[in-house]
Order: structure tokens, then sequence, then C-alpha cells
């Protein structure tokens, strides 16, 4: 089953999270310059690091999918990409908290990271759109993949003129304080980005597996209730996943690739 | 940078607590969020298993009961 | 190259018969210059924000621009036609690449001179050398990302819809290029000298997005 | 004729979303053969005709055409067979003539054999119309133009005389029709005129083969009965 490794998955992450909750509150220094408020940036900069490779990892794997022509890697493409945008309104949220602690204004344009977030997320918020307005499930996951490609190299370009944009750089905590971050502040901060990367692969295993089962329901409700029992397709922007049987059965002439390897029941192994 | 620090220094704890907890609560509410959505889905999933598992209970009894009339021939 | 020029031509060829991009590009950058000037309460800009107003109403005149780029194609059968002929798909991008770039080159000789003479402050003469190398490369990141976005456009629903809402956050590094790297130029005290920052990030997303459209383009082709 | 077939197809298989638009569908043509498919609106027939021309990629089952499998070389097949569809693909707002020399610089092919076929169909005088305002009938004339361009060995006809009057019909019927001596595949909703053309014909029916034998053995009441 393709739930497998999930349970261990869960565990390590509650772990994971805990302990960084417990360390960011018991175990971290003050900060020298900002105090209690720095506790923030535990959250808030995993988060945004998360989500931007997330961003990335997702173009990878529309790239995969273009390349195998598998369809399982657009789902995975547009789970990541899904995730991440959760991830990334988590981060805007975070941030302009900590725009509000530091500054006493809930949105700072001289900080880069903060705006080229912001720009990023306006990009890929139109992800959804897009799918949703192709409804060949084949284009759409094509059409799909095409933009996140295109979206994944944005994120590096966009971050880069965003900073040049910017009057003055606005020093990230590992700069600030005595000239460096303090090791302890170090340690807490690399547990915070695994507990936070752990639980994004979490969320991202749970779609997964959530939109396979779905499939798999309907595939088992359209063999044992024939298939004008299952409603036919909406549209929607989530990928289709299995391909229908064919009404001829697969036996008819060596099938190449039609079907196969998008089933649900091969994306378990 | 470090003027404009200056110029905003750190914050009483009492006043920052509230900000640190805002960032945490926001972080912990979206994934309960999600948790509920996913209690959402899991329940229409098991309701639609639970439907189909009726139905082939009821094929099946069918089948038994029109063997036994075969049988009792 | 040929076929990429045969389809060139063909494109110039039907936007002469049937003009529909270039005079609502034209209309609509003049139209915007006369808003700005409500809009903002000014008689005459200079500096970032001439720079800041010239880039954006060009970047939204470009959208619509990339709306209509493919629509020929659409219009009589998709683009079977074209599909049909042994050529490379990737001649098809080239071709309608340079159409977008060529309409745009066009529109920004009448915009360019509308602007300096409705709101620009200072002489835009010193500013012209410069300028001209700035909207070329924006011409580029435009035309670029504006062909593989209309490509994708095309076949969807909610065409209008979709090209404006891909393209514009798609094209922001591009423009806080153009309109930074311009502000000097037209600043009220005589035209300074770009900084090389710019033109490099303009050249760099123009080389980055270049490429990449034309190694996805295939993909949006193929049925 | 060649020993080769020019088309072979091993349970081609073609969907859209979640529907089978063709599936399981199995036929050689062999070169200068004429294949007739008969069938309802729907049933296939359109998209047959598109992954034949490499329009569209088959989802399963084997499909050679001129002797290339596809989609993997669709790339020689493109160029060697003339589509003519329900649209005619032409510029609605160039003319006939620089449709055609477009499509010509295209296909590399010579400028004078664009004048040649405006000859033998007779459109020299709307040559230099745009295309929007000609009549249905002159307008699949110059989409039969632009089929037969490149001269293609294969020809894929999507009902081709839908909109022409008797005497245009004989005009293309040189170009298109049997005596051009190429491999066709024509759909129609024709019967009888439909077989008298046919070597071979194929009935589809919700994507699926419900007909399939040489035309001498078919009778009408049959092909009308796909239509049921």
């Amino acid at each position: 089953m393709y739930g497998k490794g999930l349970r261990a998955l869960s565990l390590a992450t509650f772990a994971a999270v805990t302990a960084t909750f417990a360390l960011v509150f018991f175990y971290a220094p003050l900060d020298a310059d900002q105090g209690f408020i720095q506790k923030i940036f535990y959250v808030h900069v995993p988060v945004a690091i998360v989500t931007l490779c997330a961003y990335i990892v997702g173009a990878i794997f529309a790239a995969l999918h273009l390349k195998t022509r598998d369809r399982r890697w657009d789902l995975r493409s547009y789970v990541v990409i899904h995730i991440a945008l959760i991830f990334n309104i988590v981060g805007l949220l975070t941030g302009a908290i900590w725009a509000k602690a530091s500054w006493g204004h809930w949105w700072v344009w001289d900080e880069p990271t903060l705006v080229s977030f912001l720009i990023v997320f306006l990009l890929f918020a139109t992800y959804q759109p897009l799918r949703f307005s192709i409804e060949d499930p084949e284009r759409q996951a094509r059409y799909a993949s095409v933009f996140a490609i295109m979206a994944g190299a944005f994120v590096p370009l966009n971050f880069a003129a965003v900073r040049a944009a910017s009057p003055f750089v606005h020093p990230r905590v590992l700069g600030t304080a005595n000239g460096g971050l303090p090791g302890s502040m170090a340690f807490v901060f690399v547990c915070a980005l695994t507990a936070i990367g752990l639980l994004f692969a979490l969320l991202v295993s749970y779609e997964i597996a959530a939109k396979q089962t779905r499939w798999q329901l309907r595939a088992l409700r359209r063999r044992l209730l024939g298939g004008d029992a299952v409603a036919p397709l909406g549209r929607s922007a989530a990928p289709a996943l299995g391909a229908p049987e064919r009404p001829s059965g697969p036996a008819a002439g060596p099938a190449r690739g039609g079907g196969r390897g998008s089933h649900p029941a091969e994306a378990a192994s | 940078m470090n003027a404009l620090l200056a110029a905003a220094p750190a914050l009483p704890l009492h006043e920052a607590g509230k900000y640190v907890a805002g960032a945490f609560v926001v972080f912990v509410a979206i994934v309960l969020i999600y948790v509920a959505i996913m209690a959402v889905r899991l329940q229409r999933m098991s309701r639609e298993l639970n439907e189909l598992n009726t139905a082939v209970e009821a094929r099946e009894r069918a089948e038994a009961a029109k063997q036994a009339e075969a049988a009792s021939r | 190259m040929r076929p990429s020029m045969a389809l060139l031509r063909k494109d110039l060829l039907l936007e002469r018969r049937a003009p529909e991009a270039i005079p609502a590009m034209l209309l609509f950058s003049v139209t915007t210059f006369v808003l700005f000037h409500f809009g903002l309460g000014r008689d005459t800009l200079s500096g970032q924000l001439a720079a800041g107003v010239l880039t954006v109403t060009l970047l939204f005149a470009a959208i619509l621009g990339i709306n209509r780029l493919f629509v020929s194609e659409q219009e009589e059968g998709g683009f079977d036609g074209v599909m049909l002929a042994p050529i490379d798909r990737t001649a098809l991008f080239l071709a309608k690449a340079a159409a977008l770039f060529l309409f745009l080159a066009l529109v920004e000789v009448v915009t360019v001179a509308a602007f300096a003479l409705l709101l620009l402050g200072p002489s835009p003469w010193p500013a012209l050398p410069g300028l001209i190398l700035i909207l070329a490369l924006l011409d580029g990141a435009l035309a670029l990302v504006g062909t593989l976005v209309s490509a994708l456009a095309i076949r969807t629903r909610a065409r209008d819809l979709i090209v404006p809402i891909v393209a514009l956050p798609l094209l922001v590094p591009a423009l806080i290029a153009a309109a930074r790297g311009a502000a000097p130029l037209l600043a009220a005290s005589g035209a300074g000298s770009i900084p090389t920052k710019w033109l490099a990030i303009l050249a760099l997303y123009d080389l980055v997005f270049g490429l990449l459209a034309y190694a996805v383009f295939d993909f949006l082709l193929e049925d | 004729m060649d020993a080769t077939p020019a088309i072979e197809l091993r349970g081609l298989a073609r969907r859209y979303g979640e529907r089978w638009a063709l599936d399981d569908v199995t036929v050689d043509v062999p070169a200068g053969a004429t294949l007739v498919v008969f069938g309802p609106n729907g049933a296939g027939k359109s998209t047959l005709l598109r992954v034949l021309a490499t329009l569209l990629r088959p989802h399963a089952g084997e499909a050679r055409v001129l002797g290339s499998p596809l989609p993997d070389r669709a790339w020689d097949v493109r160029g060697r067979v003339g589509l003519l569809a329900h649209e005619a693909l032409l510029y609605r707002d160039l003319s006939a003539r620089e449709n055609l020399r477009f499509h010509a610089r295209l296909h590399r092919v010579a400028q004078a054999r664009v004048e040649e076929l405006l000859e033998r169909l007779r459109l020299g005088g709307r040559a230099d119309d745009p295309v929007r305002t000609l009549s249905k009938g002159l307008l699949q004339r110059v989409a039969v133009c632009r089929a037969v361009l490149h001269d293609p060995p294969l020809l894929l006809l999507d009902e081709p005389r839908a909109n022409l009057d008797p005497a245009a019909a004989a005009l293309i019927e040189p170009l298109i029709g049997r005596a051009s001596g190429r491999t066709r595949v024509v759909t129609s909703h024709d019967p009888a005129g439909g077989l008298a053309e046919a070597d071979y014909a194929l009935g589809l029916r919700d994507g699926r083969v419900a007909l399939s034998a040489p035309a001498e053995r078919i009778e009408h009441a049959a092909i009308e009965e796909l239509y049921r």
C-alpha cells in the first residue's frame, strides 16, 4: 500500500516539531537586539526556505512529468505546489507579524525576502486557476507542468531582482547580534528547519495518499457498480489520476503507455 | 539597518509575547485546518466505502439465494 | 530558420491586412497616459515616476498583444495547418516571439514620442540611446514570456483572464529592472547613466526565460 | 501496389479525458487503396483522421503510417500526408494565393505549384480576395489545394464533398479522387457514394470497430445499421 512509511514519517514529524517548540522557548537564548520577538524567526524563516525549495522541487517534478509522460509526476508536482502555497501563506502571515513587531508596520517594502515572497505567491496562486480552466486532463497536466517549470525558474530570478531593488539589505538574524549566529541559535534553527521540512513532506504524503485512495475508490466503484454509478469527472484543478478502463479491456494489442503508467494501483509501488 | 533596530528597541516581553504567540498560532492553526479538511475527506471516503460494501453484500446475498434455489430443485 | 521566416512573414501580412493588435496597443497606451495625468494630478513627470508610468503602461499594452498573438492560429481549425507541415515546432515559437517583438517596437516608437510630448518633464533626447537599449531588452522579455503565456492560454477556457494573471507576476523582475534602470535616464537633473546591474538582470531574464520557453514550448502543441 | 501497407493500426486507442474516443481499432490499408470510414457523429471518425495525421498521439496500441510508427516517428509522416478537415485550415484575412504560398513555403514546394493548382481548380478570379469572403464551396476548393499542395502519398479526407455542387466535385476529383492514385482514408455519411469509391470499409460506433471488410462484401443495410 502507498501508506507505507506514513506512520514513521508522522511520528518523526511529531517528535521533531514538539522538540523544536520546546527548544525555541526553553533552550534558545534571547537575541541581543530583538529579544523575545526573534523567536518568530524560528518559524518564519524555515517556512520560507521550505516553501521556496518546494516550488523548485515542484518544477523538477513537472520536468520529470514532461520527460517521462508519467502522470504520477504531475500528481506529485501538483501536490507539492499545493502544499507550498499553504506554507507560503503561513510565511507571509508570520512575516507580516514579525514586521509589525519589529518595525511597527504590517508590511515593509524594504524587506526583499518578504516582498519577493509575495510576488512568488502571486505567481503560484495562478497555478490552480490555470489548471481549472483546462478540461482535458492530459492537456491540463502538460500545461500545468510547463507553467510549473517556468515558475520554478522564476523563484531565484525574482529574488535576485527584488533584492537588487532594495535600498539596503535587511540583515537576516543569522548576521546580527555578535557578528554571527551563536551556536545554540544555529542548532535550534537547524532543528526548526528539519521539523518544518518533515512537516511539509508529511503533508505532501498525506495528500498524495488521499488522492490515490479517492481514485482507487472510484475505480472500485466503477468495477462493482458499472460506469453509470460513477459521477462523470467535474471540472477540477486537481490532476485526474486513473485512466478509465477501456471497454475492450487492456488485452487488445500491446498497450504502449496508454493508461498504464497512471493507473492508481500501480502508483503504489 | 542597525540604526533602524536601535530606533525600535526590543519590545518588552509582555508586548513581544503577543506577536510571537500570534506567529506560532498562525502556524499551528493552518496545520489544524488542514487536519480538519483531511478528516472531512476521510469521512466522505468511508461513507463511500460503506456504500460499496452494502452493494457487494446485497449482491452476494442475491447470489447465495439463487444458488440455494438451484440446489433445492 | 526558413520556416520561421515564412511564419513571421505571414503574421506581419495578417497584421497588415487586418490590423488588430498594434492599433489597440497604441490607443491603449496613449489613453493610459491621459489617465495617469489625471490620476496622479501631475502635468510633467520625471525620474522614477516617469520611468514607472512608461514601463507599466507598456507592460499593460503588451498584455493586449499577448492576448491576440495566437488568435489567428486558433480561429480556423487550431494550429493544425502549421502542425501538419514538416517544420520544427519551435519555429513557431521563434516566429511568434519575433512578431510580438516587432509589434512592441513599432508601438513604442509612437508611444514613447507621445509620452515625451504629454507627460515627460526633461528633454527626451539625451535619454534616447539608453532608453532604446532598455526598451529593447524589455521587449525581449515581453516577447519571449508573452509568447509562451499566449500559447499556454490560447486553448484554455478563460484565455483573456489567464493571460494577465499569469503574465503580470511572471514579468515582475523584468519590470523592476526596466523601471529602475530607466529612472536615471529620465531624471529631472538631466540624463544619468543606467546602472549596469539592471541591464544585467534584464539580459539574464531574457536569456533564462528565452531558453526555458524555447525548451518547453513543444509540449504546449502536441496533443 | 506496394507490399507494405500504407496504414497499419493494431488495437489503436485514444481517449479524451475519461472517454475513449477510439478503442481497439485494427485495420490495414494497402498503398494506393481507399478506406472509407462510416459512423454517426461522434463515433471517432475525425479522431481517427487526426491520429493518422500525427495531430493526436495514440494512447494505446500501435499505429504505423507510411511505414513509420506513431508517435515516435511522427516527424517522418508529417509533410507526407494531406489532411482535408472540417475546417479549411486557412487564414481568413489572407487571400487564397497568400494562404497557399505560405503553406508552399512551409512544405518547401515551388511557388509555381500554387499557380498550377489555382488554375486547375478555376480559382484564378477570386485568388486575391480574402478567403473569408469566399462561399463554402469555393473555400473547400482552396482547402483541397492546400491539402494536395505538397503532393502527399496519403490523403485524409473528412467528408470532402460536403459543401460542393456536382461541377465543383468533378473539378476536385482528379486531385483527391481515386484517379489521384494516392492512398486515401475518407469519412462519409453516404452509404451508396461512400461504398462506390471504397476498397475497404470501416464502420465505427462509439469509437469501436463495428464493421470492417472489403467494400464488395458489404451491403448498404449493414452501413445504415451503424446509424441506428
